[in-house]
């Protein structure tokens, strides 16, 4: 166990102790090599569950909003529980953003800030194993991630060539403004971003389409991404409305594109770049190479950053006189 | 006899007051001397400080005028008399031929398209040509047209009739005659304008002579998208691009030679308006504006100068042209000017602008005649500055430039105080009640759709291009069409009656006309539908005709599929669309007025002359505000009787409650139903509208060793001292010096304060009145006697008072040296620093905003200008009004301005909250939002969108919950909300896209 | 590029708002501008009733291009409902076009009022430039 | 039992051959990962893998169709295909699993034609496991690597080779078609085949599910769904990935008098799959749709089909983007 986790369990035990909390969304240890996956802890005598490894890929940010939902469908309302949570920084930059737009209660949340030094992806993984997961893992020796495969064969995986996208091209991994901050060293923050973005900018009309196309044509709309991620809290989510039907039900790849189109812009403004819909993906879309477009676009347009500051509104809520207006046609 | 008043003259000005009277309830006839309503604003391309458009923003109160219940538009006429008393007036008035039958016309235009004489366009100011029977202008209203008789060839050779052969109306009437009307009213208002300065007669600057000289008006209409050269800045000569355009100022006003010698108040506006326009129609062009005094002393006027100077590249020369000529080759202009340092230049330029100044109209001073109002001796009627809205008959009053020349919004103020003053005259009298009788509604539940579709062929308009037959036959086939025809005037009235038979014979229970455009027509169609029980908002329009036949007029075949398409697509839209209700809400029918001062208390005393209940909340211990320091006007009228009889009249009024020592600590609600929480007495209020008056405060200066030395005083300090009992002091002094702009039109406070000249002036003169002998000096920037307040400037300068221009840069230094107190600043015209030793020194401390302005705008939702004044909901075209309705505001508030523009505007507040609290009940929009609870996540993106401040999260429920009542259907909203929780009724999300799916 | 298709005429659907391009288009009409029939108009009360996703279906729906128009900033009927579009509008405008979606086939403009050659000249413009396209493929639901 | 061997080489030669007939799918590693496509003489067949992404279902069950259009008054159904096809390389977990999805829409009353034509034009080649991976458990649930159950042959690797066994008269029918190219296989090859057709069994984890239809019978209001559902997103990984998940939903589309009517899969999942019409739902929890889905399988299709619609293929587990392991979720209701 390491010092982190130590600190951590302390941390969450006082808590418990101190009757702060009702709830701890937090991770344990998975069923399978390389993951760690969401838990809740509901009580000091669970917290021994608690791990934090490199496998916390999860942004945990997105069992917020329903865990203060209002609980319309059942008989009698209880009051919303108090929660903590363990956020690296892109969770706690979504945290953020749901207090903005009241998914969250800001009286009933403690946010625990850890000192990120990046995920694993465990599609990276995979993609390094040939496409199927590894059969076991023996942990991180010299910077490398040492793997058995099914067939029993051992390899040695560089810890940055299977550190998640998201988390090497993190701004900013320490969860600021966290109520708590479990201390350590957390990743460096990056600067050198959107190369891919300005890449892909530079591409032909016609290529871009056509990654456009081979992209969403893996997508089996079975709604991961938007499951997985921390703002798509809607009750109803705009593809599943009727009256009207924003979106045909069939796999036809324009109801597919569309589904795309609008959930990711759904997200301008709002898209703190955890990925979670990228690993949640089980069709492994590069969906990071359009969500990352609008940051870009909301950072260079308006000078927005999400997930900074709860003051400042979003991006789309509000408009200055001088916003650019190049796109305009002038006839 | 009922409410009734009458306002002459159909300018933006007149249009309000119709408009306010209208909404008060009271039957309003709108007399027009021209064809249209309108009036100059209507030539205009944008406005100042904004650059909104005129049209986009003038268009929809002309549309609102045309259709108003309550208001009767007569145009093309003239008053002849009035005779009577107030509340019992007789006016004649004298109805001119149009040689169109107004009731039969339906605009369609077909006249115009045939008639075969040309004309010079009026409305272009003769830039482009026109034809002798002509609509004025495209969005002219009536929409009837004129025939010019003068130029009409039947009526000069006996043979044409061109028009009346094309006319399927049969509305042309070529033997019409003059008409004398005879109507009752109760009051008059007088909003007949004013006129531009005539610029041949300053032959010198070639007007007339040279092509390429115009005047501002006529380059409004260059500059225009809609003028003769469709917005391209061409100069005349040659229709080439200018790359040097020079705009000189005051041309007819500020001197007396051949001019006028008031300030005509616009001007200096317009011209750095135009400089700003060009330059984006042209970005390499150079503009010069040659002034006198750059009086940008409205409201973001600076700035916007400012703005012209440094992001459009204009030069702002302070110095008058000597002479110009013309290169007989080229037309390009060479021009002769002096700068103020007194050197000649000469320059070339390839557009001269004449900034043509306002004056007294010929009829406006014939309406005055007759009418028997005064005028004073420029032709403008006479006015007191406590009356502003008042002429010298009582029951007639004034609104806009016939009283001086003033900007749009002062008009709109004064249109809205002349109405509020018009009907408090008529408080006793009942409004005629305006009520239509419909059918009972018919019920669609469950009934499929049931469309009727008609086809306008507007005579030829549509139908010459747009086979109709074809559209008919084809729409008839559509899915839940059980009716099409076609209609030769949608619009005339036995068309409705076609359209009523058809819905009961066919139990049609949804309508689509293809026709015009629905900006027009749409209400009027709503209206059969109401007659025969269906609900108005079944109805869909195709417009087939601005947007399909008269743009497509040579491929009949394509525009043929267009109309079927819009048509086919508006049936979609009409068969998705619902019965749509006007909610309605109750009025308590009271008013918070915030503010004792000048403007509460005459707002208070204007709505409690209409017979509504005021509670007036002054946080002092006693009522006058600012105006207990301000003695006596610049026109010389005492302050003090006037302030004693408000404060009299306020005190005593059953129907005024004052609180005073009084604050709000919390106000709640909306229009129609505030509650509002005082301290003292912590009880709560009931009121139906809220009006801001909190006034403003001078400024405490920092600067100029004032309160270090006793020598060093305001202007405000000054004025009690010359009005007070040791007037002795100041008639021992040798030198005065005054310095303007203390704390205005700085880096701190970048606005004017508008009314420091004017009082630097009167308290300079009546220092000269009191004693002749010191010198008086007024350091200043730009001498900012807008208006009628010129003659102040030029009297002092005869008197002898010595006014020196110093720069922003170069502000006066104020020291204190062996002979007491120095001045030094330098002297442009002369051109080197002058070193002066008053024995007293007043600073022109600005006006600076109530620091509880930014607490009421919190309570309120009402925001603040950068610079802390409250920020109207239009600059130009409502100027004492939020976009939350139920809130008014007027005085300091606002903006700086002198006593009579308060008054003014404290009227319009009470106006525009009488339009309000004289209505039972408030209906809203029938197009309003809506929330979808079970979609809504109440994230709050709504609640920041909607400037209306229509909705609100329900914190219980943790949803968005809308106020109908405040809603205006602009949608935003709903186009911002991520769940599609919030939708627009009448243009639903499904509207929408069935109607795409249709396209 | 595909100027060979014959007879094709693309159609074009065009957003306006009901105060300043609606009448601006109005205008055009009134001043018998001429422009090509391609143009089919939705009407809504402002610019910022547009949801984006009205311009995405529109695609969908196969129509060759769309067409935004409100009134320009300053001029709004709703004060500001313009301004908060504008910043959808901009987003939504580079996105699409980042996609691979020709970017002439989605275009935003202001029209006032007052400028109905404007308007003839913007549906001009916006006509040829997606006539060049040719008819759309992309994002266009198969089977209609 | 009709049993042939080919070299791995010469399968070339097989896909050729029922190029004339029909098309020939197989697996393939393109530049996006492994897929199961239709392959030419040219394409390089793979059989290095574990299993591929999406469940053989796909190929008869798509996920979505148009089943019938109409205009006006009129409709019109959709063709049946008639598409002949050879389908290379299923894990015999998978071709179990057809045999499930056949007892859904093969039934006496209610035959799908448009599945039935696909299934009964359609013949399965299984590739017995060899490496099964950590997520699966097919043993548990009446599969197993070299399960027979499903397929029409049964492919074994046998060193440079594949060993053909015909497991339907269907099957050996289509071998007897291609005489030249099977030859026999030799006492070796058999053994060989034995051998890891054993070891791979004993490397499948196993669980036991003894008595979990009873148990599921008795559980329906147990806490233990909402305990379970927490971590659950609601997504339809597990249901879209699953190989006998074959819920479906009908839709229209319209355009003007035009329309037509879609099948298109749906997922137990999603709040939407129970919305009624007036806007009542009667399952609105993520517990009570993650029971439905378990209960559905492991004790509804017991009892209706006498199945567990279950391979042990560990689509849902491998998957889930929150790691929820069904190994685990019954574990705890068996305990």
């Amino acid at each position: 166990m390491n010092n982190i986790e130590i600190k951590l369990k302390d941390l969450v035990k006082d808590l418990f102790a101190g009757e702060k909390i009702d709830v701890l969304i937090g991770y344990e240890n998975g069923s399978l090599p390389l993951r760690s996956r969401p838990c809740f802890v509901h009580s000091a005598g669970e917290v021994d569950r608690l791990v934090w490894n490199s496998y916390c890929t999860n942004n945990l940010a997105v069992y917020l909003p329903r865990i203060f939902q209002r609980q319309e469908h059942k008989k009698e309302e209880t009051p919303p529980p108090r929660v903590g949570i363990i956020a690296k920084g892109c969770d706690a930059r979504s945290v953020v953003g749901l207090l903005k737009e009241n998914q969250v209660i800001k009286e009933n949340i403690i946010v625990i800030g850890m000192p990120c030094s990046g995920m694993i992806d465990p599609a990276k993984v995979e993609a390094a194993l040939d496409g199927a997961g590894p059969y076991s893992c023996q942990g991180e020796v010299d910077g490398s991630l040492e793997v058995t495969t099914s067939s029993g064969e051992k390899k040695r995986l560089k810890r940055e060539e299977v550190t998640a996208e998201a988390c090497l091209e993190c701004s900013h991994p320490l969860a600021e403004g966290a109520d708590l901050q479990i201390e350590g060293e957390p990743k460096e923050a990056c600067d050198e971003r959107y190369e891919k973005i300005r890449e892909f900018e530079a591409k032909s009309t016609e290529e871009r389409w056509q990654s456009f196309v081979k992209e969403i044509s893996k997508c089996i709309r079975c709604y991961a991404c938007r499951q997985a991620c921390p703002n798509c809290y809607c009750k109803i989510c705009f593809v599943d409305q009727t009256k009207p039907r924003w979106i045909g039900a069939s796999d036809e790849l324009s109801n597919v594109m569309i589904y795309h189109i609008g959930r990711i812009f759904h997200q301008a403004g709002r898209c703190v770049e955890c990925d979670a819909c990228v690993h949640a993906c089980p069709m492994d879309i590069d969906l990071r190479l359009f969500t990352q477009k609008l940051v870009k676009d909301v950072k260079e347009l308006f000078d927005y950053v999400p997930g900074l500051s709860v003051e400042e509104l979003p991006p789309l809520w509000t408009f200055k006189q001088d916003d650019s207006q190049s796109f305009i046609t002038e006839p | 006899m009922h409410k009734k008043a009458m306002v002459i003259g159909g300018g933006i000005a007149g249009i309000q007051a119709a408009l306010d009277l209208g909404e008060m309830g009271v039957e309003t006839y709108l007399v027009e001397k021209g064809p249209s309503v309108g009036g100059r604003m209507a030539q205009l391309d944008k406005t100042f400080p904004t650059n909104d458009c005129a049209m986009c923003i003038l268009s929809p109160k002309l549309v609102e005028v045309g259709s108003h219940p309550y208001v009767t538009i007569v145009s093309n006429a003239e008053v002849l008399s009035l005779e009577g008393s107030p509340c019992n007036f007789r006016v004649k008035v004298l109805k001119k031929p149009r040689y169109v039958d107004e009731d039969k016309c339906t605009g369609c235009g077909i006249c115009m398209s045939k008639c075969p004489i040309k004309i010079p366009d009026p409305y272009n100011k003769g830039l482009s040509q026109t034809k002798c029977i002509r609509i004025p202008f495209p969005q002219a209203v009536p929409a009837i047209p004129i025939m010019d008789k003068e130029t009409c060839r039947y009526h000069l050779t006996g043979k044409c009739r061109v028009c009346e052969k094309f006319c399927e109306v049969k509305a042309i009437d070529f033997e019409q005659k003059e008409q004398v009307l005879e109507l009752e009213v109760g009051s008059v208002i007088l909003a007949c304008g004013s006129q531009e300065f005539n610029a041949s007669l300053k032959n010198e600057y070639g007007y007339k002579l040279f092509p390429n000289v115009v005047t501002s008006i006529e380059f409004e209409r260059i500059l225009s998208a809609s003028g003769p050269t469709s917005g391209h800045v061409v100069r005349p000569s040659d229709g080439k691009e200018p790359k040097r355009i020079a705009i000189l100022q005051c041309v007819g006003s500020r001197e007396t030679q051949a001019g006028n010698e008031h300030c005509s108040a616009i001007c200096c506006m317009q011209a750095a308006k135009d400089a700003i326009i060009t330059q984006e129609h042209l970005p390499e062009v150079q503009t010069a504006i040659f002034y006198m005094d750059v009086r940008a002393y409205g409201k973001g006027f600076d700035r916007f100068v400012d703005m012209a100077k440094e992001q459009h590249k204009t030069r702002f020369i302070c110095g008058r042209i000597a002479s110009v000529e013309s290169n007989p080759h080229t037309d390009t202009l060479l021009i002769q000017y002096i700068t103020q340092e007194g050197i000649i230049n000469r320059e070339e330029f390839d557009l001269l602008v004449l900034s043509v100044g306002l004056e007294p109209s010929e009829s406006s001073m014939d309406a005055a005649r007759r009418l028997v109002v005064f005028m004073d001796t420029r032709g403008f009627l006479e006015t007191n500055t406590f009356r502003p809205v008042n002429t010298t008959r009582p029951g007639v009053f004034s609104c806009g430039s016939i009283s001086g020349p003033k900007d749009i919004p002062e008009s709109v103020m004064e249109a809205s105080g002349a109405a509020s003053a018009a009907a408090a005259l008529l408080g006793e009298l009942q409004s005629k009640e305006i009520r239509f009788e419909y059918p009972q509604e018919l019920d669609i539940r469950g009934i499929p759709p049931r469309v009727g579709v008609f086809i306008c062929r507007c005579g030829i308009n549509i139908a010459s291009t747009v086979d109709v037959p074809q559209v008919v036959e084809y729409v008839s086939r559509l899915p839940g069409v059980k009716h099409a025809q076609e209609l030769l005037f949608a619009c005339a009235q036995d068309s409705q009656k076609i359209i009523k038979a058809a819905i009961e014979e066919k139990g049609l229970n949804r309508i689509v006309v293809s026709a015009c455009t629905p900006r027009t027509h749409e209400p009027m169609f709503q209206k059969t539908l109401k007659e025969s029980g269906v609900n108005p908002y079944l109805f869909e329009f195709a417009n087939i005709r601005e947007q399909c036949s008269w743009v497509h007029q040579k491929e009949p075949e394509k525009a043929t599929e267009k109309a079927k398409d819009l048509t086919r697509n508006s049936i979609v839209k009409v068969v998705f669309a619902e019965p749509l209700y006007k909610e309605t809400l109750d009025v308590k029918k009271e008013a918070l007025i915030i503010g004792g001062g000048l403007a509460g208390m005459t707002a208070a005393l204007d709505l409690a002359e209409q017979n509504f209940q005021v509670h007036l909340v002054e946080k002092e211990k006693e009522l006058g505000g600012n105006l207990r320091h301000v003695h006596t006007t610049l026109k010389g009228e005492e302050s003090a009787p006037i302030l004693k009889a408000l404060d009299e009249e306020v005190n005593k009024n059953p129907r005024i409650k004052l609180y005073m020592n009084a604050r709000i600590r919390e106000i709640s609600g909306y229009i129609g139903n505030f509650k509002t929480v005082l301290d003292p007495p912590l009880s709560e209020i009931e009121h139906g509208v809220v009006i801001i008056a909190s006034g403003g405060e001078e400024y405490q200066p920092k600067e100029y060793l004032y309160g270090e030395d006793d020598r060093v005083v305001t202007q405000r300090e000054l004025e009690d001292m010359l009005n007070g009992s040791d007037k002795s002091k100041l008639s021992s002094l040798a030198t005065v010096v005054m310095i303007q702009c203390v704390g205005s039109r700085d880096d701190e406070r970048t606005y004017c304060s508008r009314v420091c000249c004017s009082n630097a002036i009167k308290n300079a003169i009546k220092l000269k009145e009191l004693n002749p002998r010191p010198a008086v000096y007024v350091l200043f920037r730009d001498i900012r006697t807008y208006g009628l307040k010129e003659s102040f400037y030029r009297s002092a300068r005869e008197k002898g008072i010595i006014f020196i221009r110093y720069d922003k840069e170069e502000k006066p230094d104020v020291h204190k040296n062996s002979n007491g107190l120095a001045v030094d600043v330098r002297d442009k015209i002369l051109n080197k620093t002058l070193a002066i030793n008053p024995d007293l020194l007043v600073l022109s401390a600005g006006i600076i905003p109530n620091p509880e302005n930014k607490l009421l705008s919190q309570f309120l939702k009402v925001p603040l200008d950068p610079d802390g004044f409250f920020l109207e909901a239009h600059v130009k075209l409502r100027p004492v009004d939020f976009a939350t309705d139920g809130v008014f505001v007027c005085g300091l508030a606002h903006y700086p301005k002198d006593i009579g523009e308060t008054i003014a505007q404290a009227r319009a507040a009470a106006g525009r909250a009488a339009t309000v609290l004289s209505k039972d009940t408030i209906e809203a929009e029938g197009k309003v939002s809506y929330i979808r609870e079970e979609r809504c996540n109440g994230c709050g993106a709504c609640v920041e969108v909607c400037v209306y401040n229509a909705i609100e999260l329900d914190t219980e429920k943790r949803i968005a919950t809308i106020n109908e009542a405040l809603c205006k259907g602009c949608g935003a909203c709903a186009a911002t909300c991520l769940a599609s929780a919030i939708d627009l009724k009448g243009f639903r999300n499904e509207q929408i896209l069935e109607a795409l799916e249709a396209i | 590029m595909n100027k060979t298709v014959d007879n094709w005429e693309p159609k074009i659907v065009a957003f306006l708002c009901n105060w300043c391009s609606y009448a601006g288009a109005d205008l055009a009409g009134v001043s018998r501008l001429q422009y090509p029939p391609n143009l089919r108009v939705i009407r809504v009360p402002c610019s910022g009733r547009i949801n984006p996703l009205y311009i995405v279906k529109a695609l969908q729906q196969g129509v060759d291009g769309v067409l935004v128009s409100g009134c320009h900033p300053g001029d709004c009927h709703y004060i500001s409902g313009n301004l908060v579009a504008r910043r959808k509008f901009a987003l939504l405008k580079n996105f699409l076009a980042y996609l691979g979606i020709e970017p002439e086939r989605v275009q935003f403009s202001w029209v006032s009022a007052s400028e109905g050659s404007r308007f003839a000249a913007l549906i001009e413009k916006v006509v040829d430039e997606v006539k060049e396209l040719g008819p759309a493929k992309k994002l266009v639901k198969k089977g209609l | 039992m009709l049993q042939g061997l080919i070299k791995k080489e010469d399968l070339k030669k097989l896909i050729a051959s029922v190029k004339k007939e029909g098309t020939f799918y197989g697996l393939i590693r393109g530049s996006e990962g492994l897929s199961l496509s239709e392959l030419g003489p040219d394409d390089e067949v793979t059989l290095d893998y574990s299993n591929f992404k999406m469940p053989p279902k796909r190929q008869f069950f798509p996920f979505s169709e148009v089943i019938c259009t109409y205009e006006d008054e009129s409709m019109t159904d959709l063709p049946l295909s008639e598409e002949k096809a050879v389908i290379f390389g299923v894990r015999p977990c998978d071709a179990l699993s057809l045999l499930y999805l056949d007892k859904i829409f093969i039934d006496e009353k209610f035959t799908d034609p448009y599945y039935r034509s696909r299934r009964d034009n359609s013949l399965i080649i299984s590739l017995a496991c060899r490496e099964p991976l950590k997520t699966c458990f097919c043993t548990s649930v009446g599969a197993s690597p070299a399960g027979k159950k499903g397929a029409d042959i049964l492919a074994f690797e046998v060193k440079d080779s594949l060993l053909f066994e015909a497991c339907s008269e269907k099957g050996t029918r289509f071998m007897e078609n291609y005489p030249a190219i099977f030859k026999k296989p030799g006492k070796a090859d058999i053994k060989a085949r034995d051998e890891e057709v054993s070891a791979a069994e004993k490397r499948v984890q196993t669980i036991d599910l003894s008595g979990i239809t009873e148990k599921l019978q008795g559980c329906f209001d147990s806490p233990l769904w909402e305990e379970i559902s927490q971590r659950c997103l609601g997504c339809g990984v597990c249901t879209y990935t699953c190989p006998t998940c074959h819920c479906f939903g009908l839709y229209d589309e319209k355009v003007e008098l035009k329309g037509r009517r879609i099948r298109v899969q749906d997922s137990c999942m999603f709040p939407s799959f129970t919305l009624e019409a007036s806007g009542h739902n009667p399952r609105t929890s993520n517990e009570e749709r993650m029971r439905q889905r378990i209960m559905h399988k492991f004790r509804y299709t017991v009892e209706n089909f006498e199945d567990i619609f279950c391979v042990g293929c560990g689509r849902c587990i491998s998957n889930c983007p929150v790691n929820m392991d069904i190994r685990e979720t019954l574990a705890e209701v068996i305990k």
